[in-house]
């Protein structure tokens, strides 16, 4: 079976061939090759390639799976459209641009008002989460559409703090 | 000795001050907030005692609901840990009101070294040296021109009402002064209506070198080594090694820089376990900076070396025992370091990183210590400082104790939140740690300095068998009895999205 | 030093040695048998090469596969941990002849001082006393009776054709031994059709005292303390501290019996990693029993105490250079226990206990030393024998250690397959093992005398309420994503019941 | 509610009224107390009562839950006969008792054959499991009806390796 992947955002070829714990695999140019692969633990692989022993450990993310193995972590996609929808983009480029809570936390100051022209990279808010003080920062210049919090207000992780357009 | 003490503090210090007692026989009540009732240093005490709603001010900060407590459990003592109440004056007199021993210092004590300014004079007087830096506003730049020709430049010109680097310069010679004197004056005028300016010896690319000191309320004391703590972030201490890759070099200043400590706890009436921090030059000149009223998180790198217990120690000299060690006796064997591990994500500007620990492993054989407050399964708040455990390691010489120190990182694996782990695992690598030339700046350095991880096509080869293999499995996730698995792997997504 | 090396072994030996290959940064090449592709030690290697189906015999101890496996790998030496291969000679001439280098010492070496006899005529010739026994069969009761005189009552009548304590007869005097000499004599008949007798010294309640020694290839040999073994069960040790109680008490047999084993290692032109095993008399008389020439499953304890790395120097050793330690270098500091954790049935028996561990919980703090071959989720295999882990504490005095070590195994917790934890934890409280009196007895001594736990209501009541809220959710298990907790709750219910 | 429990064989009466976390109970003769308990990992509960705190790890049993707390391990049994069937007495006394094997391993001794007498606790076969032997028992004497393994069988654990009548 034949997959389009995408390591740390460069697409390869996988081709594999499983047959239980054995598997013969073709990664991009490399020639066929066999290796072991079993699941240890929930999320922990034991991969013999080769002669060789590798640990996996994997995550799930957005759309892949972060795969660490000797202190290297990789993301894993796989572009099978398929399986996999196309990746959200998270407004790069967008027109508007809306700054969200990195973690869960308390607002503790609010750095702008609407209708300030902010520069790219401007901190718009500080957040508060375990004893450390965060600013969020605008990725693009514009101005200040909406501040949707106020100083003092618990956030969760995700929520939208200001529109920047 | 006491029969039953009360910990008056969270996570892994309590668990740490937890196990002594157990060692002891001595009964340990934990307090726990809101969001602590599940916490790891509930589940080993003896007792618990809930005191409020997960904000520490209205928990962990209530000197009364802690004292009451400790009443209503029968607590004979209150251990403070670190952070928290451990330097309130306050809190310690309080205990004595109470008929509680407070394990630490006396209020009085605290007082005279909690404050810089009297603890800076009190070193001045036993004849220990401090930053130089004038006492008071300078009158004009001629007197910050005189001041700074003395203790000879750089210098930093600092605004008496200041804070947050306003109204602050840098003075690299006379010609310079003048005008920089007028800039951080008008500066200070406008960040904070006070233009009052003072001069203070610039101390370039220093070592944070302290000290550990012991003393009973019989007024013996003694020193058991220096900790250097000279990586830091954001003023943080990150990892911190006994001995000092400095004073291996140059022994005579751990006699040095002991007997300067000792002095300045003398002064102060000090008892119980305390810790003086000095800056250190190029020069190997050693300065005061100020005394920790308390037990330091870092402190298993000097229990590694000497193989003393200073928990134990803490309750010997607070129920009244005489430090029965001298001076002499004490012996520093090996290289010990520690890491600590932080939620947070390196890789994305340290950003605090709170949630469900799922899955745990931790490095296990010859030389390894950990100290944690953390198990698989738990949610890490966000109420309190994000550290979850300490890493320590010893060996024979420092150069062993790095090694053991990477093999025990790359053991090392949470899942379900970001850690610092592998930031410190590239930190072993880097030439100048390794050498030990550390100083406060380093890690800053480092930071702007650090490699991009080189990709092995090999290692690619494996995580792309292993993602295939692990990706089609998530989307049955959640009906094969790994909910919690699948359930988390929501929340990530949440956070990577954001993260982008 | 090599570049990399093949561990001829598995568990936590083999874990072990990874360990400090990786701080050495040589390479780790692991082996495994069908039943140990998913052990640890093939987790953590960096190479892992198959050599066989489960049965040691044609696995572990296939010596033509270990080797292929090193050139395969293209490894330049060859650890052998301890057990399996690692005190046969033909092994160590294996490697030697295939151009690999046997990490132990000489072919040679092994077999001078693997036989018993030849071991005990080295060290006679030596110089260090022996168990007294006659060199051959007695002519008759008279000649037997000389014997016993001169060495002492009481003495052991033991069949020459012996084994299982058939035609053995313990004597206390003159007047006993004719008649013990003809019914032993004729119960040998009986067993063996071989009625030849001998007499030996029968040393009653002895301790099982061993000294840790290390030689480089230059001859230069040192020792690196003693360990008391006493505590044994089925003649199997099960926990092992350093230093001997006894020798804390009377320092200078440290320096008498190291002498001693190293007279014997020096005529044995001994190098690398070897113990040799005393028995001690009630009078303190020392008597070496045999060597062992290879790493002890117990060697963290010397450790520990002198804050060696026994493989690093096994290594170094291997690798030709030369033992830079003198014997004046040797520090002792502390004390150390070692517990080792079986998968058995305490309460049955001793029952080995294979199976799948369910949950893990780990010790940790100050003081904890863990060498485990195992994880949660996986199956003990029931080929291989049962060590799970060794628990190791280290303190400033053996008081100390025994309160870290009930600390320690009051931490641990592991679920699914059964283990003697609670058994130390009972151990360690009793008074003859508190007072340091120990001897090999004095384990079945305490079995038979181990008292009934006592029944706290307040813990009843508890345990009431959390059964009561454990039972019903069970039904539920295989629904609610704990299917692995119930399949082996099924598992559990089926050996309760052949157990009952 | 209330339920009949054994714990380790005494008969007691539980009363139990749970609300969440928190529950009000009566164990035995004791008076009425409140506790908190709560499973804080799959298997293991914290439970504050009267302001101690206890950790007790749960087991599957036969029949019961096998409880650990502060090294004591109890047995404890709901007897509400709604819920559990009579315990099933494993042959005690009968007049006729299997020899199983109490852990999975290899036959490497039989020491009777059918028709030998047996007494009680007499030996009847070595299992070799995990480098050891170990004898299994007769726990009634009698005589061997039936031995239904051979020597350098493998077995599994509850085999029944023979029959004493």
């Amino acid at each position: 079976m034949t997959f389009d992947v995408e390591i740390d955002g460069a697409a390869t070829r996988l081709e594999v061939d499983r047959d239980g714990e054995q598997c013969r695999f073709r990664f991009g140019p490399q020639p066929e090759r066999r290796a072991q692969l079993t699941e240890v633990e929930p999320g922990v692989y034991s991969v013999l390639l080769d002669g060789r022993s590798y640990e996996a450990r994997a995550e799930p993310g957005e759309d892949c799976a972060w795969i660490t193995i000797r202190g290297h972590r990789f993301r894993v996609a796989i572009t099978d459209p398929r399986r996999w929808l196309p990746k959200g983009g998270g407004g790069h480029g967008a027109e508007r641009e809306n700054v969200v809570a990195a973690m869960p936390g308390k607002i503790v100051r609010v750095l702008v008002k609407p209708g300030d022209s902010v520069a790219a990279g401007q901190g718009i808010l500080v957040v508060e989460a375990m004893k450390m003080q965060n600013e969020m920062k605008t990725r693009r210049g514009g101005h200040v559409v909406a501040v949707a919090v106020r100083e003092g207000e618990t956030v969760a992780a995700g929520a939208v703090l200001a529109t920047i357009e | 000795m006491f029969r039953k003490v009360l910990i008056a503090n969270r996570g892994e210090i309590a668990v740490r001050i937890i196990r002594t007692l157990r060692e002891m026989g001595i009964g340990a009540v934990a307090v726990y907030s809101d969001a602590d009732r599940t916490s790891l240093h509930v589940r080993m005490a003896d007792e618990a005692a809930h005191v409020g709603p997960s904000p520490s001010a209205e928990s962990y900060l209530c000197i009364d609901r802690l004292i009451d407590a400790a009443r209503t459990h029968g607590a004979e003592a209150i251990h403070p840990g670190y952070g928290f109440l451990s330097e309130n004056a306050e809190f310690a007199a309080a205990c004595d009101a109470a008929g509680l021993v407070f394990i630490g210092p006396s209020a009085e004590s605290i007082r005279k070294m909690g404050l810089k300014t009297p603890a800076r004079e009190l070193a001045i007087a036993a004849g220990v040296p401090v930053v130089p830096g004038m006492q008071h506003a300078a009158r004009d730049a001629e007197e910050a021109r005189m001041f700074a020709r003395d203790c000879g430049y750089p210098v930093l010109l600092k605004a008496v009402a200041g804070g947050g680097g306003k109204g602050m310069r840098r003075v690299d010679g006379d010609e310079d002064l003048g005008s920089a004197f007028r800039d951080a004056a008008s500066e200070a005028e406008r960040a904070f209506g006070n233009a009052a300016i003072y001069v203070e010896k610039l101390i370039e690319r220093p070592r944070h070198i302290e000290v550990q000191l012991m003393g009973d309320r019989q007024g013996h004391i003694i020193y058991l080594g220096e900790r250097e703590c000279s990586l830091q972030r954001r003023h943080q201490k990150i990892m911190e090694e006994c001995p000092s890759p400095l004073v291996s070099e140059h022994p005579e200043m751990r006699h040095d820089m002991g007997e300067a400590a000792v002095r300045i706890a003398r002064a102060a009436g000090y008892h119980s376990a305390g810790t003086a921090e000095f800056l250190v030059d190029a020069a190997r000149n050693f300065y005061f900076l100020e005394m920790n009223t308390r037990l330091q998180v870092e402190h298993p790198v000097t229990e590694l070396v000497t193989g003393l217990d200073l928990v134990r120690l803490q309750l010997e000299i607070a129920a009244g025992e005489p430090l029965r060690l001298r001076q002499e006796e004490i012996g520093w064997r090996g290289a010990a370091i520690e890491c600590r591990i932080y939620a947070e994500d390196p890789d994305n500007h340290f950003f605090p990183s709170p949630g469900r620990i799922q899955h745990l492993d931790r490095p296990l054989g010859p030389g390894i210590r950990i100290d944690s407050g953390v198990y698989p399964g738990w949610t890490v708040p966000l109420d309190y400082d994000p550290l979850l455990a300490k890493l320590a390691v010893w060996a024979g010489s420092r150069e062993q104790a790095v090694a053991r120190m990477i093999r025990a990182l790359d053991e090392c694996h949470i899942v379900g939140i970001k850690t610092n782990i592998g930031f410190f695992r590239q930190l072993m690598e880097d030439d100048q740690y390794r050498r030990g030339e550390l100083h406060t700046g380093l890690v800053d350095e480092f930071l702007a300095r650090r490699p991009a991880p080189e990709k092995d096509p090999e290692l690619q080869a494996v995580a792309a068998l292993v993602g295939q293999a692990f990706l089609p499995a998530r989307s049955a996730l959640k009906d094969n009895g790994r909910g919690r698995h699948a359930a988390s792997a929501w929340r990530t997504e949440g956070r990577e999205q954001l993260l982008q």
